[in-house]
């Protein structure tokens, strides 16, 4: 067959029965980011906001029940499925709805509520944190001039977008539809990086680098699907790891195309040494996307990760095949001690809160890779880590949109200095935020990093477990000099203050401290339920 | 390949004339030397110095290529299965409505925001 | 002609792309050199589709090119916005974000 | 045997009494003292119920309780005492109202929260009691690594000078030892088959193979750092130098102990062939720390690090104690847990009353002061004597088991230790000589403080610990019934007996 | 693979002398329609026209074309020179071999080589088409903006605005061809017109329709018609050309046979649109008539010449549109093109495709189609005519002159020459004074 095109007297195609019901959560966000869409184009300027933030809500709230309707239904199929010519199933399954993916699009949905619920934000800062209109060019007269406008109402339904496209990502069956997933959510991170309302040059520079090096890596990572697509004549995650296990195909191939692969994944996770868009992207964008990509798009990576390495990858329970295991494992296992080792040691050195929670991003990213390499029963650890991780992530990020002066946000962590005075109860609530980052009993921070270390020591992963140990002593470091500054430090001139939060940032910051608590005393549930979710779908 | 192949041959065919054209231009062509001539032309006056990057010109001209581009990205997608509509049926009809609306939120979109006017 | 020739071949230019990315300094140029790469990877697929004799890899091709276009879109935007304020394409001209 | 839940009691007592202090008003500081003192006195009679109601002869946990927690991680609410645990209970039950009072007015600065102050000595108190009552390997890690946190904050909201630095410090090497505590942890439960109950851990018996010597290390690792054994001590100067003088009595009477208490509730039974194996190993290191603690505090020109270096070479001493694998020493150790507790708890908040007076700890800043300061120039000297294990104190019956253990053990331990010693008669009497005796300091006269003796709150503050060091120097019985059955326990479950039948004898608590 | 058996089987030289054939043809073919135009146009204007060279001035074109060997070839100072002397060769390659695809005839033989009339077909030969037209855009690009001049920029980029807008138009409106013809062969999509279409009426009886995609899908053909005016940059659309605008557009700057490879270009585009309308909706070489009316009609060499005179008509269609109508204002073309062809072909298409799938499928009523046909046509009213729309909002930022740079906007504002130094000297503190803004920390 050399021609793409069929001609009209083909016969007839088979057609994939689709289960509608496990695809309603994807559809509905997807569908719901078009309406807003449709939405900004025929609501006037001043009802927009309102109605894009119903919409956005509801839409995601419907998502996650209808995720957690398929979970309890026990949904764990294939979503395309279809009889082949024989009468035996076939399978197309480009959307797996399995335990583990079902959950992490309820993490995302969950998340990204919260996520939206900042950018929602628009009382502590006048009009929100979001410009009015992006092409006006920074720092010029016209840009002084629409300081006061209520920010562009656009960022709503890119933001489901991309958090549709993170769903889809975790349940991708196929590297295509997963290469298509990471690049609708990653397109309008991009924009929405570059989105700030204040310091709109450092926020267009973060765009730029963020875009170009994801650009970079997605296409590391669609070369990466190219040649495993010349490997095992399948893009399918199942037909790939049948392709590993009699593997009589080019294990250079194989290789150089996980390599590439792992090269676009490591990216969105923002482990080392892929992750050095991440302290100027997260320094540069406006503080609730930044919550958002700390929150959902390491769910959505890690995520991923999972799925590619425990279905294609793994072929667990076959010795003969075992060796591809033993050939990435090691290379993982460094990136993940590098990633750790870095993430900890940059961040004591730094003295902005958003690029010190950057790079805590950074050496929890290798915590999560800790997970990711164990494999097998990991699985679980790490999806409660995400969770854990994400809504405390989200809570510190909110508290940092509140710590305000006349410039807007004062991320420099000497502006920080002695507010523990001026709002004790702010104090209070990033000081539980930042023990649990360290890693302290009774906090979700303990809870997930026993999780993963337990469960990768089970696999036998003895050396990153004692680097994971080591590395989070280092890391506790910069969030101690955080707590030191918030209550023993002497505040400074013209400090700034903490602002009122409203209903918004509050709700973020209280959902977030409650997991963070709840979390922490009470994990049990939490386990069932990353338990429960059971092991990814390969066959 | 057999198929190609002639197109290969117009190909060369028309670019060897065109390549003999401009090279034969000069050869042919008298050459006087005069130092206007070779300024750019702008009716007789100094031209518009130009910056070393080329010049920067209205959006509208970038807004249309992405335009272009994501319509392209329609019309690719639309031939395929246009060509295959007839197997395809009523599944592939669906699954192309439902792809045309998609590119159709986008399309009002940029209608409503002025994309479409060009001032 | 073996299709080899054409995984050789395309395997050079996502090189030379990559290494364009790194090396070169405007934002424009290096995006290009993505969009360089992301086309080594639709020729791969091509050929691979070929020798496998499977269509997968054409159809890819398309969803490949979807995405470049969408890259290109986003990219353009957020570079024009950034050279309307700094009047520069140079990667190294931006550089607020550095310690 | 009661079934009154008094372990859960005396952590969710204080707690509670923590909750509440916390939520009075800034204004009203008198309040929330009273409340603070007020719960941990009733800590402290629950506790004395519960010392009655303790059956000594029992070598299994008594008054245990079990509720699940978490499951999945063998993680319970498992608490239970034997005679070890309920005398560092009843030690903590006693210096902490001790404590709450000595401080009474050491918040009382401005921009200070005095109920906070209150509400964080509860918690810690709180956090240290579950310690050693939790009878959960991991129940134990949480406590210890939640303990942290008050002590942090109290050192580094409520110290002296450098108390920020000294604060991180203390955080960062106590989470370093916490987390490869973890690690270890981690490897127990996965060595063990996914159970972290300790009196089922014991009842399996120990890990086999080389992990036990790797899971021993670990877990000696953070105890060594929170005890604190050379080389790991640094932190603890500065701490101690920087805590408020009743939270330095506490870092150092009773969290420390936490360290040498874990070594004998979990490296001991758990792992007991690595325990012998790098008991050589432990025991240098206590050896250096008794010699170099009190070399190094012979040195000290501030009276707070002085006391906290002091402490190094104690805890020096009940390394010897334990690592001796003697039931004697091992008595001794423990005894010597509680009379270290009295002893330095008692140092220190009397260091504390005269830097409070003085404005300073500098020895250089004193001398003479003891004419103007009859009453607290004794206790002060009581304390000194203490320290130095003077016969009749309390810890001269420890030191005595201690060095009575080594000896039979190895004698050349017991003569460095004796070397120990003669130092700490060096450098506590030259204190007491250079701040209280000679001739008075003219600097002194100008401070109306230091005219002032002891007040009533300060003679009830010292009294009960002076009474204490005193009553256990002469007729240590009663704690010894307690302790001495359950140190045997632990000795048998590391698989040694005691060696010479000679110093039978002259054991004193050997019934 | 089987409809094109008989592509591919031709030998070498049969290959070479039909290449060399369609080159020539065009080339004439081009000369001739010059006059044509010339000659028409002066019709219309009741004026002679060329009547010098040649029988009816049929040689003026040739004449034309040798003058413009024998001038001066300019490079101006400014240009880009080896870019400004590919763009022409980029042109008229691209013109000439999107015609490798076009069918002029069935199967003939020559010298006892049974060979189709055309040079090859391919699987996706219209795809060609387009993809050389495409390419060809780059010649304009290209050149204008290698010129290094004003003008030639301004019109290259409107050329190629303009290209670009209507090849989605023109893209559109082949999508309905291919629906109905099932391919994208050229020579099969022919094929596929041959047959007339039986409409049934129900009651009224039925008739039969000749085959022609131009009847069956009028509203297409209409797209395509318009759309390949704007395509060839023609009159009325012919804006980056526009001589009392911007002089000469893209090719202000060229002279001589570069010149002359524009401008062949541009007339070789004129004949492909108007053979691909040919081949796309009027039936391509078939004769022009329903029926049979001479059974001989279609077979032999004679096809060439229906070809040929339909093309004929359609470019006397360009003409005529010259001759008649003024020029669009730039605004008002590409509002024609993006705001009525696109939406009008989309909608276009999802009602044939609904109607196709009506007749196919017999679970699909016509219900179904009224319906789903029905509501999209509602939203669609809907957004168009949604009453609250709101006014233009004027760009916040003035385009010109910023920081001193030149900003060549709509209203174009040419400084004078004495302050080009003051210009430059202003860019200076300029450039300077703009990565220091905005430095924050």
């Amino acid at each position: 067959m050399n021609t793409l095109l069929l001609s009209a007297d083909m016969p007839t195609i088979e057609f994939p029965g689709i289960d509608y019901l496990a695809l309603s959560p994807l559809l509905i966000v997807i569908g719901a980011a078009c309406v807003g869409i449709l939405l900004e184009a025929v609501l006037p300027r001043g009802r927009r906001y309102l109605a894009q933030l119903v919409l956005t809500i509801a839409a995601l709230v419907a998502a996650v029940v209808l995720t957690i309707v398929n979970i309890v239904d026990g949904t764990n199929n294939p979503v395309f499925s279809m009889t082949g010519p024989t009468g035996e199933p076939v399978r197309v399954d480009a959307v797996v709805m399995d335990g583990p993916g079902m959950f992490l699009m309820a993490v995302i949905g969950v998340l990204g509520i919260i996520a939206v619920l900042l950018i929602a934000e628009r009382r502590v800062a006048a009009g929100g944190s979001f410009v009015a209109h992006a092409a006006v060019a920074a720092d010029s007269q016209a840009d002084a001039d629409q300081s006061k406008l209520p920010g562009a109402t656009e960022v709503f339904p890119l933001t489901l977008f991309s958090l549709g496209g993170m769903m889809l990502f975790c349940v991708s069956g196929d590297l295509l539809t997963m290469f298509v997933a990471l690049e609708v959510f990653s397109l309008p991170l991009y924009l929405l990086c570059g989105l700030a309302r204040r310091r709109r040059l450092l926020s267009q520079e973060a765009a730029m680098k963020y875009f170009l090096l994801g650009a970079f890596a997605s296409a590391f990572f669609v070369y990466g699907v190219a040649l495993l697509y010349g490997f095992a004549n399948s893009v399918q995650l199942v037909d790939i790891n049948t392709a590993v296990r009699d593997s009589g195909n080019s294990q250079v191939l194989l290789l150089a195309g996980l390599a590439m692969l792992s090269v676009g994944l490591l990216f969105k996770a923002a482990a080392v040494p892929f992750h050095v868009w991440t302290p100027d992207v997260y320094t540069g964008a406006p503080t609730p996307i930044t919550a958002l990509m700390a929150a959902c798009t390491k769910v959505a990576a890690i995520g991923g990760l999972l799925r590619v390495f425990n279905v294609a990858f793994a072929n667990s329970g076959d010795p003969s095949a075992a060796s591809l295991v033993w050939e990435w494992r090691p290379l993982f296992t460094a990136i993940a001690i590098a990633t750790m080792v870095i993430g900890a040691v940059m961040a004591v050195t730094q003295t902005d809160i958003k690029r010190l929670l950057a790079y805590s991003s950074i050496a929890n990213a290798g915590y999560l890779l800790v997970g990711v390499i164990a494999l097998g029963e990991a699985v679980g650890a790490t999806l409660f880590y995400l969770v854990a991780y994400g809504f405390t992530v989200l809570a510190a990020f909110a508290i940092v949109t509140l710590v305000r002066d006349s410039n807007g946000e004062a991320t420099h962590l000497s502006r920080w200095a002695g507010l523990a005075r001026r709002s004790p109860r702010f104090a209070v609530f990033f000081t539980l935020l930042m023990l649990a980052f360290a890693g302290i009993p009774l906090t979700s921070g303990f809870s997930a990093k026993f999780a993963v270390f337990s469960s990768a020591l089970d696999a036998g992963q003895v050396g990153l477990v004692i680097v994971g140990v080591l590395s989070s002593v280092v890391l506790a470091f910069p969030y101690l000099k955080v707590v030191v500054l918030l209550w023993l430090s002497e505040p400074v001139e013209d400090a700034p203050s903490v602002s009122l939060p409203s209903f918004f940032t509050g709700t973020a910051v209280a959902a977030g401290v409650a997991a963070t608590i709840i979390l922490g005393l009470a994990p049990q549930f939490m386990l069932n339920m990353v338990e429960g979710a059971g092991m990814f779908l390969a066959k | 390949m057999e198929l190609y192949a002639p197109i290969v041959v117009l190909f060369a065919i028309a670019t060897a004339f065109a390549v003999f054209s401009v090279v034969a231009a000069p050869l042919v062509g008298p050459r006087r030397y005069n130092r206007a001539k070779a300024e750019a032309y702008e009716c007789g006056i100094e031209p518009t110095p130009t910056s070393a990057g080329g010049s920067r010109f209205p959006i509208k001209f970038y807004l249309t290529a992405m335009l272009f581009i994501i319509f392209d990205i329609e019309i690719i997608f639309l031939y395929p299965w246009a060509v295959a509509f007839d197997s395809l049926g009523l599944f592939g009809f669906v699954e192309m409505v439902l792809f045309i609306v998609t590119v159709f939120v986008a399309y009002t979109y940029v209608w409503r925001r002025g994309g479409l006017d060009w001032d | 002609m073996t299709p080899t020739y054409y995984l050789v071949l395309a395997a050079a230019l996502f090189t030379i792309g990559a290494v364009g990315v790194l090396v070169r300094r405007n934002a424009i140029v290096v995006f290009m050199c993505v969009e360089l790469m992301l086309n080594a990877a639709n020729l791969t697929l091509v050929t691979f589709s070929r020798i496998n004799g499977t269509i997968d890899g054409q159809i890819m091709t398309f969803f490949v090119m979807v995405v470049a276009a969408a890259e290109v879109v986003i990219g353009l935007a957020i570079i024009m916005s950034i050279f309307r304020s700094r009047r520069s394409a140079s990667v190294d001209d931006a550089n607020l974000l550095k310690y | 045997m009661s079934s009154f839940p008094f372990l859960s009691a005396l952590i969710v007592v204080p707690l509670i009494g923590a909750v509440i202090t916390a939520c009075v008003p800034r204004t009203k500081p008198g309040q929330a003292k009273a409340i603070a003192l007020g719960s941990s006195l009733l800590v402290l009679v629950l506790t004395a119920i519960l010392c009655v109601q303790y059956v000594a002869a029992e070598t299994d946990l008594q008054f245990t309780e079990h509720y699940p927690w978490v499951p999945d991680w063998g993680l319970a609410f498992s608490f239970g005492v034997d005679g070890i645990a309920l005398v560092m209970v009843a030690l903590t039950a006693l210096l902490t109202p001790i404590v709450i009072l000595a401080s009474w007015n050491d918040a009382d600065v401005e921009g200070r929260n005095v109920p906070v102050f209150f509400a964080l000595i509860l918690t810690l108190q709180a956090t240290m009691t579950g310690t050693f009552v939790a009878s959960n390997v991991l129940l134990f890690y949480v406590f210890f690594e939640v303990m942290l946190v008050p002590m942090y904050f109290l050192i580094g909201s409520y110290g002296g000078k450098r108390r920020q630095y000294a604060a991180v410090k203390f955080f960062l090497y106590s989470l370093l030892g916490g987390m490869v505590l973890l690690a270890a942890i981690i490897g127990l439960w996965v060595a063990s088959g996914h159970n972290l109950d300790w009196q089922q851990l014991v009842a399996d018996g120990p890990v086999q193979g080389d992990l036990q010597y790797w899971l021993f290390l670990g877990f000696f690792a953070a105890f060594a750092i929170k005890a604190p054994f050379f080389p790991f001590h640094t932190w603890l100067p500065d701490a101690g130098g920087a805590a408020p003088a009743g939270i330095a009595a506490l870092l150092v009477g009773v969290m420390d102990k936490i360290g040498t208490f874990a070594i004998l509730r979990y490296c001991l039974p758990l792992f007991p062939d690595a325990a012998q194996a790098f008991a050589p190993l432990a025991m240098t290191l206590a050896l250096i720390g008794v010699i170099y603690g009190a070399l190094v505090a012979i040195g000290q020109t501030d009276l707070r690090r002085l006391v906290a270096y002091t402490s190094i070479a104690h805890f020096g001493f009940i390394g010897v104690g334990i690592f001796a694998f003697t039931t004697q020493s091992g008595t001794g150790a423990v005894l010597y847990m509680v009379n270290h507790g009295l002893a330095t708890g008692l140092l220190f908040i009397v260091v504390g009353m005269l830097a409070a007076r003085r404005g300073s700890s500098e020895i250089a800043d004193f001398g003479g002061a003891g004419k103007a300061l009859p009453l607290l120039a004794g206790a002060f000297f009581i304390a000194g004597l203490a320290s130095l294990a003077l016969p009749g104190t309390a810890p001269f019956v420890s030191e005595f088991l201690v060095m009575l253990g080594a000896f039979s053990v190895n004698k050349t331990v017991a003569v460095i230790s004796v070397l120990g010693i003669i130092l700490a008669a060096a450098y506590v009497l030259w204190m007491y000589q250079r701040t209280m005796q000679g001739t008075l300091n003219p600097q002194l006269k100008d401070v109306a403080a230091m005219r002032k003796d002891l007040t009533v709150r300060e003679k009830i503050v010292v009294a009960p610990l002076i009474a204490g060091i005193l009553i256990l120097g002469v007729y240590p019985q009663p704690v010894l019934d307690i302790i001495n059955p359950a140190v045997e326990h632990t000795m048998t479950t590391v698989g040694v007996t005691d060696p010479a039948p000679t110093t039978d004898q002259v054991a004193t608590g050997d019934n | 693979m089987n409809e094109l058996s008989a592509f591919g089987q031709d030998p070498w030289w049969l290959i070479l002398a039909k290449g060399v054939v369609v080159f020539i043809l065009l080339v004439v073919l081009t000369l001739l329609a010059i006059w044509f135009e010339r000659k028409a146009v002066a019709w219309m204007q009741v004026r002679p026209g060329p009547n010098r060279h040649g029988p009816f001035g049929l040689l003026q074109s040739l004449a034309d074309g040798l003058k413009l060997a024998f001038k001066e070839d300019l490079v101006p100072k400014g240009a880009d020179r080896i870019v400004f002397i590919l763009a022409p060769v980029i042109s008229t390659a691209c013109a000439i071999t999107a015609f490798s695809v076009i069918p002029f005839g069935p199967v003939v033989s020559v010298f006892g080589h049974e060979t189709p009339l055309q040079v090859t077909d391919l699987p996706v030969a219209v795809l060609l088409v387009l993809a050389t037209s495409a390419l060809g855009v780059y010649g304009i690009v290209l050149g204008g903006w290698s010129s290094g001049s004003t003008y030639s920029l301004l019109g290259s980029l409107r050329a190629a605005a303009q290209v670009i807008s209507y090849e989605i138009a023109m893209g559109l409106s082949i999508v309905a061809v291919l629906l109905t013809a099932g391919t994208l062969s050229t020579s099969q999509i022919v094929a596929a017109q041959q047959a007339g279409q039986e409409i049934n009426l129900g009651t009224l009886g039925s008739f039969t329709i000749p085959g022609w995609y131009a009847l069956l899908l009028l509203p297409s053909f209409i797209v395509f018609a318009i759309s390949v005016v704007g395509e060839t940059n023609r009159a009325p659309f012919d804006l980056p050309e526009a001589e009392s605008e911007l002089v000469g557009g893209f090719h202000t700057e060229y002279s001589s046979l570069k010149f002359a490879l524009f401008f062949l270009a541009e007339y070789i585009n004129m004949v492909t649109v108007s053979a691909m309308a040919t081949t796309l909706f009027l039936g391509g070489w078939q004769a022009p008539f329903p029926g049979s009316w001479w059974p001989g009609a279609n077979e032999g060499w004679w096809p060439v010449l229906w070809f040929f005179l339909k093309i004929v008509v359609l470019m006397f269609g360009f003409v005529w549109l010259r001759g008649t109508l003024p020029r669009f204002r730039y605004d008002q073309f590409m509002r024609l093109g993006w705001k009525v062809l696109v939406p009008v072909n989309l909608l276009w298409i999802v009602v044939l495709a609904g109607i196709r799938v009506g007749s196919n499928e017999p679970a699909f009523s016509a219900s179904w189609i009224g319906l789903i046909g029905g509501s999209f046509l509602l939203v669609l009213i809907a957004i168009f005519f949604w009453p609250t729309r709101e006014p233009y909002e004027a760009p916040l930022e003035p385009d010109t002159g910023l920081g001193g740079f030149p900003v060549p906007p709509m209203d174009l504002k040419i400084p004078p020459s004495s302050r080009t130094k003051q210009i430059e000297a202003e860019r200076e503190p300029a450039a300077a004074t703009g990565t220091v803004t905005g430095k924050e920390d």
